[in-house]
């Protein structure tokens, strides 16, 4: 047994010698490691398949890269752009959308899946039939769950899809939606591949249904290779990708759901890129770190119950809404990453218009409406703030807090209010509030997205309408809207719009809020887009001086 | 004859009194004593001598310390985000982590060392049973043991303490058991045995006041564990509720602000720090005493 | 020639601030091929006396001697190395409680093998294994154990008290020494094995012409082997000279209580009589008159006691008294 | 030997039945239903149910109960992760091994530093050293772990960017997974540059296990110190100085050894200790282990996957003990052998 014993304490100095010579060593220069980028992603997806989710973190991490669609944004100005669609038609009425289809779109081939043609019309159509067709095995495996074509009332709206050849595809309407296109760009209408699917479906194992959106396939720019549950996901490059040469050969995503880890991450450059960061002033003050942001098209706003007195009176909602500073809760709340909401528009959507009626910080004018009121005297009244952060709301408890301090000016008391989310939505949702301070983020580009949803008097029904706040007038101007295809004849409609909006003051608009991102000096091209989510097809890498 | 006395006029203390004489010879034991006896103070009457409120938000949000350029003097170790003062809190948040380390400590001890004395007065298979039970709990690392409590009666204070009062007993049971056999062998416990002593009269007029020195350096040893072990669930987020002061949570909030805000960090962990190497000073010192009793 | 001459040696222990004296300017000689025995009560510091004279003393411990000579070399000019160089070259030392002087955890063979002079082999590493265990063996068979081929491999605890005394007699003798001290080899042992021991040492002595240091506290046992005593009390030297002389006539008061306190069969001691003995016990370190150090309990003891005595000598009988017996014979 | 070999697998085997006695309970002890907390099948179907029910026998008496989820165990079912819907034993055969990896790695650490300095604080006795080093523990045992693993990030990943902060390896390199043991995987891999991946992952694994070592090595440094303060003090040491061995033979060949046995003897209690402190450290960085599984299984009230993961760590931890038993049983004569020969 001596023997065990002389091995020990030979091996320790051996050992310290080894752990020595390799610790101190980063592993900065290995080819490796120049290859790929590292994302670091705030949680993991929910699923593989953007049609079955609507969150962003999802979204960030499939639509963009596994996935194409018929269409896109173009990132600067917003417009539509040909996709998977060389280019479409659309009928006079609207009813009748015709896709040419691109012809040299290959699928991803994988461990799993090796295509034998390209993407063509059936492709397309069963994407779509997938969320349309009650009798289809994809849309029983999930048992129908499309949340967000359901909000869009997709299966009402079309009529069907027709194969006109190989590589033309009709979609019949059942009515004119100016929507609808805009609706094929957002990144949950994602082409999958048909072969793909009915290789699932000759599988004996019922269980390989939900392999369509668990092992993905599609045209994108990478392709799946590997998922560890809450860790990691790592996408390689898609070698035949119709668009263009992708220069990084692997693409992974880091889930760090802590924000300082995540931070942390880009400082030590373990990560290449990582989304939401915080001390945008650490990053800044740093010369081999970036930090980008994007306007995001969102909105934070304060909404006043126009069913509960004292905000069943305009003039009231608008001397409150003369008394917030602002100014204030953009330096105190968002930093420097947000804009001071003008309008419920964000300005880099094509329908903004600098005509509109603004509304400014006046402790004056709100003296004078209050004393129309006949409130002078003052009154209280409940603020519920959102109990969780959001892109559009990073502190809603903080701004409560100035928004109080700015009203005690006006003689206002206010109290703040806040419960836990899942409650707090459901008592919002039933209207059991005075006034909230929430938001809105939008799905797509089109202007109606931030309207309908939030104003319309059907929106009041459901509950989404959180001023509960209905007008026939700004109804008619938004179904007038809906059914135009013409751009600036639409854009005057909102206009008209917004400033029946500034006449009533349902909701204060507060801030628009930019997305930013933090990436490290090397990398080269654009991440981020103001819709649909992150997108690595652009991107390249250069080792560089660190 | 009375010439036989004269080498033996030698006084011969109790065994605590006598700790207390080497202990109190040693500058740093009683360094780390004084020390102690601060954070006793503190986690007695903290909560009414703290500069400012220590749960209720503030307006001054992120003032670094005093020293540095934009430090305000009254907030001496700075705020953190939400404007409350981290002097307050770290003097209030003494009674959650110190003060609730000595009632676990307390506790621990009290059942520890009955059930370590029942333990070491049976034998047969009872005895061999405890023995072995005692190897598997002790085998369990204690804070994952705690946790596991901790997830069956839910986050909070009191649960806390259940939990952590629960995983340090085997320690003093072993203890206790292996003092008191210890004891057990030597002649004069055997004396009054042999008077007719009942064996609890045994245990408690003989063998307690002997083993007592080593079950207070146990005690210690236990506080200091149990003063992490707090830390550590709190920062683990399964400890006390969030607005509570407790140093280990007051650690994990401060995460957020580690690359703005330092200060916020770097105060609660040198609170855990500063608590535990006090009290392990005063280990240290008992144990050294005790030592240096053996030798001479 | 004498092999070993130390005058005046004390040594002080130092621990908890204050100083004392544990040994008190002892003088001790050993000639070539003597057999001298150390004798004293428990604590009367024999075997820190042996410590200090093989130099194992840990740092607790200051030696101080006025004179330390060994074969003539004056060691105190030394320096510790060489002087701890030249001792462990020719001293070598048993001690009492051979188990616990054994390492635990290495086999016997490896414990004698690494005392042996390693100069006496030559050839490679395997070769000298050999040689080294051979030597081993031999010395086994020197100290009368003959089943060596079991003794080697096994390890301390397997052994009785008695076997591992031969051991540490073996390991003693590996280096051949001069002088083999032996600090109460016998202790704890069965008065059969104890003679063995004896007698191994005798026959050593008077064989290899080895001198030995034979301690004990039991005066009446050694006194058979030996042909010098010294005598010590509390630290302090008492009385030293031939055994004859130290048992026909002892000179001082501590050394007479001694005989007086052992039954003998040439002693007529009346039936049912006391044994005479010292009051009192030895006094504990921290405690120690000053003086002589027998004063409180020497019923010979007056007001010059507190005053320590100088060493008298007649005719090699030495003696350290102000009241000695010698005037009684 | 087989006696003690017996004796040690006797006490696993009480040591796992009382493990599993104590997991069976939490299933009564958790929230909700038993059937649910044993199986982890969230909303079984009726068919399902009635299946699981017959598995584990919930008609019968509570005896037949927990026999039927001891048999269930032996087949390697732990029942299905809650909140994942996985299988808890394919769970924690993927994170274990990090977490072995990390823990062993640290032992090993904390031994090769910590042993050491300890037999230096003891020969240097009462040296300014010795002081010194005895300092470095109190401080390095009381450090609280979470806010040591901050300090080094900030300190080694941040300011002078030496090593990573997370992970185990950069996740640009694909290894497979084969055994779960990165390192393992890395040799036997056949698609990337080892050599790198190797010293990508030696990089990984520096701060956290320095993090996990540390408490673990302050005690092991008292635990040297005091053994190799008894070694010298006794008489077979004194012996040896009486032989005339140089002091550095003396610790070489009879200090180190005898102080050893008895470290190793206490080494598996620490061991208990090493895991609790790994746990934690794990999600600070970012480590793929069972201990940030299982606290992650406590957030989300995986009450199946905190059943597997405390049967788990606490095998791992037995074992560990069992295995120093053996060192120890080895490298002492006095454990192994009975009296013979004299």
């Amino acid at each position: 047994m001596k023997f065990n014993l002389r091995l020990i304490t030979k091996t320790i100095p051996l050992g310290l010698l080894f752990t020595a010579l390799m610790g101190c060593n980063p592993s900065a220069d290995d080819s490796v490691l120049t290859e790929g980028i590292v994302y670091c992603s705030e949680g993991a997806p929910s699923s593989f398949n953007p049609q079955l989710i609507t969150d962003g973190t999802t979204i960030d991490a499939t639509s963009k890269q596994l996935y194409n669609r018929l269409i896109d944004f173009n990132n600067t100005n917003l417009q539509r752009i040909p996709a998977l669609a060389k280019s479409w038609h659309v009928t006079r009425n609207g009813k009748l959308i015709t896709f040419y289809l691109r012809r040299d779109v290959s699928f991803h081939q994988t461990e799993y899946f090796t295509p034998t043609r390209t993407m063509n019309a059936d492709d397309v159509i069963f994407s779509f039939n997938r969320i349309l067709d009650t009798q289809n095995p994809f849309y029983q495996s999930v048992d129908g769950n499309f949340p967000f074509f359901q909000s869009v009332n997709f299966h009402e709206l079309v009529d069907s899809i027709e194969k006109i050849d190989d590589y033309t595809v009709r979609f019949k309407l059942n009515r004119a939606d100016s929507t609808f296109l805009s609706n094929l760009a957002t990144p949950f209408a994602v082409i999958l591949s048909k072969q793909y699917a009915e290789q699932l479906l000759a599988d004996s194992d019922p269980q390989a249904l939900s392999q369509l959106d668990s092992l993905p396939i599609g045209t994108g720019p990478f392709k799946f290779k590997q998922y560890r549950n809450n860790s990691f996901i790592r996408y390689s490059r898609h070698d035949d990708y119709w668009r263009r040469d992708v220069e990084i050969e692997k693409l992974i995503y880091n889930i760090t759901p802590n924000n300082t880890g995540r931070l942390t991450k880009l400082l030590t450059h373990e990560c290449d890129v990582i989304s939401f960061p915080i001390a945008a002033d650490e990053i800044k003050s740093r010369p081999d770190l970036v930090l980008e942001e994007v306007t995001s098209f969102n909105v934070a706003f304060f909404a006043f119950n126009a069913q509960k007195p004292p905000f069943d009176n305009p003039s009231v909602r608008k001397a409150i809404a003369h008394a917030v500073n602002k100014e204030a809760i953009m330096t105190a709340v968002y930093g420097e990453q947000a804009e001071i909401a003008e309008s419920l528009l964000p300005k880099a959507s094509w329908a903004f218009s600098d005509e509109v009626t603004t509304f400014d910080y006046s402790v004056e004018k709100a003296k004078t409406l209050l004393a129309n009121a006949g409130l002078s005297e003052g009154f209280s009244f409940d603020i519920w703030a959102i109990p969780v952060q959001r892109d559009y709301n990073p502190n809603a408890l903080k701004m409560a807090k100035l928004i109080k301090s700015d009203l005690e000016a006006i003689g206002v008391e206010v109290n703040i209010i806040t419960w836990e989310w899942n409650t707090f939505l459901r008592k919002l949702a039933k209207g059991e509030h005075q006034s909230v301070l929430i938001g809105w983020t939008a799905d797509h580009p089109d202007p109606d997205n931030f309207f309908s949803p939030l104003l319309s008097c059907s929106a009041m029904e459901t509950g989404r309408n959180r001023a509960f706040w209905c007008n026939e007038k700004f109804d008619q101007l938004l179904a007038k809207a809906y059914i135009t295809n013409d751009i600036s004849e639409r854009k005057k409609l909102y206009l008209q719009a917004q400033n029946i909006l500034v006449e009533q003051m349902p909701l204060l608009p507060i801030a628009h809020s930019k997305r930013a991102q933090a990436k490290v000096a090397g990398i080269n091209g654009d991440i981020l887009a103001a819709f649909g989510g992150i997108n690595f097809e652009n991107v390249s890498k250069t080792v560089g001086e660190n | 004859m009375a010439r036989e006395h004269t080498y033996l006029e030698e006084e011969f203390p109790s065994p605590i009194l006598q700790l207390w004489h080497t202990f109190k010879k040693t500058p740093v034991a009683i360094i780390g004593l004084s020390c102690y006896l601060f954070l006793v103070f503190l986690a007695v009457f903290g909560q009414f001598i703290t500069p400012h409120s220590a749960v209720a938000i503030g307006d001054s949000l992120l003032i670094p310390p005093a020293w540095s350029d934009e430090g305000n003097l009254s907030y001496l170790l700075g705020t953190d985000d939400l404007g409350r003062d981290m002097l307050s809190r770290l003097i209030h948040g003494t009674s959650l982590t110190f003060g609730l380390s000595f009632l676990v400590v307390i506790m621990a001890l009290v059942i520890g060392v009955v059930i370590g004395s029942i333990s070491a007065l049976s034998r047969g298979l009872k005895a061999s049973f405890l023995t072995h039970f005692l190897d598997v709990i002790l085998s369990i690392p204690s804070l994952l043991l705690a946790i596991i409590i901790v997830a069956i009666l839910g986050p909070g204070l009191e649960n806390i303490l259940w939990a952590l009062a629960l995983v340090s007993i085997p320690q003093f049971v072993h203890v206790t058991r292996i003092a008191i056999k210890e004891e057990q062998k030597k002649g004069y416990v055997l004396i009054p045995i042999l008077d007719g002593a009942s064996e609890l009269r045994v245990l408690i007029t003989s063998i307690y006041p002997n083993i007592i020195d080593k079950i207070i350096i146990q005690a210690t040893l236990a506080q200091s564990a149990a003063i992490l072990d707090i830390a550590a669930l709190g920062f683990l987020g399964l400890g006390a509720p969030i607005p509570m002061p407790e140093w280990g949570s007051m650690l994990a909030t401060s995460l957020d602000l580690f690359y703005i805000a330092p200060w916020t960090s770097y105060f609660p962990g040198l609170a855990i720090l500063f608590s535990v190497i006090v009290t392990n000073l005063v280990g240290e010192g008992l144990r050294h005493s005790l030592k240096t009793q053996k030798e001479s | 020639m004498n092999l070993l001459d130390i005058r005046n040696l004390s040594i002080e222990l130092t621990s908890s601030g204050e100083n004392i004296l544990a040994v008190d300017r002892v003088s001790l000689t050993i000639k070539e091929g003597e057999f001298r025995g150390l004798v004293g009560e428990s604590g009367s510091g024999k075997s820190i006396l042996a410590q200090a004279i093989i130099g194992v003393l840990d740092d607790k411990w200051t030696v101080h001697a006025d004179r330390f000579h060994w074969q003539g070399i004056d060691l105190l000019r030394l320096s510790v190395e060489e002087r701890k160089q030249i001792i462990t070259r020719d001293v070598a030392m048993i001690f009492q409680e051979p188990m616990s002087c054994l390492d635990p955890t290495t086999n016997i063979g490896d414990q004698i093998e690494e005392a042996l002079d390693q100069s006496q082999f030559s050839g490679n590493f395997w070769q000298r294994a050999k040689q080294r265990r051979k030597a081993a063996i031999k010395l086994l068979h020197k100290v009368g154990i003959k089943q060596h081929e079991q003794i080697v491999k096994s390890y301390p605890h397997q052994l009785t008290t008695a076997f591992c005394q031969r051991v540490m007699i073996a390991i003693a003798l590996a280096k051949r020494p001069k002088l083999l001290i032996a600090d109460e080899p016998t202790a704890s042992m069965e008065a059969t094995n104890q003679a063995q021991i004896f007698r191994l040492l005798a026959s050593l002595n008077q064989l290899k012409n080895m001198s030995i240091l034979l301690i004990s506290h039991e005066l009446e046992k050694i006194s058979h082997w030996t042909e010098n005593l010294t005598v010590m009390y509390s630290g302090q030297f008492v009385e030293a000279g031939s055994t004859e002389q130290i048992f026909n006539t002892p000179f001082h008061p501590y050394t007479k209580a001694l005989m007086d306190s052992t039954p003998r069969a040439d002693k007529i001691i009346a039936k049912k009589a006391k044994l005479a003995t010292l009051p009192g016990t030895i006094p504990v370190l921290q405690h120690l008159p000053i003086g002589c150090r027998l004063g409180p309990r020497c019923p010979n003891a007056q007001k010059k006691c507190v005053t320590a005595p100088q060493i008298e000598s007649f005719h090699g009988h030495q003696v350290s008294c102000h009241f000695s017996h010698r005037e009684d014979y | 030997m087989l006696t003690f070999t017996l004796r040690r697998l006797n006490l696993l085997f009480f040591t796992l039945l009382m493990l599993t006695v104590v997991s069976f309970s939490l299933s009564y002890l958790f929230p909700g239903e038993v059937i649910t907390n044993l199986s982890g099948q969230k909303s079984p179907s009726a068919e399902q149910l009635e299946q699981l029910n017959s598995l584990y026998q919930m008609d019968s008496s509570v005896f037949h109960q927990y026999f039927a989820y001891l048999g269930q165990l032996f087949n390697g079912n732990f029942g299905i992760s809650m909140s994942s819907q996985v299988p808890v034993s394919s769970e924690l055969l993927t994170y274990l091994p990090s977490t072995i990896e990390l823990c062993i790695t640290a032992l090993f650490i904390a031994m090769f530093i910590g042993v050491p300095l300890g037999f230096v604080a003891a020969i240097l006795h009462n040296k300014p050293a010795d002081k010194a080093i005895l300092a470095f523990a109190m401080i390095g045992y009381s450090i609280p772990a979470f806010w040591l693993a901050l300090i080094l990030i900030l300190i080694f990943s941040i300011t002078l960017s030496w090593l990573p902060s997370s992970g185990q390896l950069n996740l640009l390199f694909e290894i497979e997974h084969v055994t779960g043991f990165k390192f393992i995987d890395i040799l036997l891999s056949d698609n990337v540059d080892k050599m790198s991946a190797f010293k990508d992952a030696v990089s990984h694994i520096i701060l956290p296990a320095m993090t996990v070592a540390l408490a673990p090595m302050t005690l092991f440094i008292r635990l040297a110190r005091t053994s190799m303060l008894d070694v010298l003090d006794s008489n077979y040491i004194k012996a040896a100085k009486a032989k005339g061995l140089s002091q550095s033979a003396i610790i070489y060949h009879h200090g180190i050894r005898n102080s050893l046995v008895n470290i190793i003897r206490q080494m598996g209690l620490y061991f208990a200790n090493l895991v609790t402190i790994a746990m934690i450290v794990e999600v600070i960085f970012d480590w793929q282990g069972a201990g940030s599984w299982l606290i992650d299984s406590i957030y989300q009230r995986d009450y199946t996957a905190i059943q597997g993961g405390l049967i788990a760590l606490a095998i791992f931890t037995f074992v560990i003990n069992i295995f120093a038993d053996f060192i120890y049983a080895a490298l002492n004569p006095l454990e192994r052998n009975r009296k013979h020969g004299a």
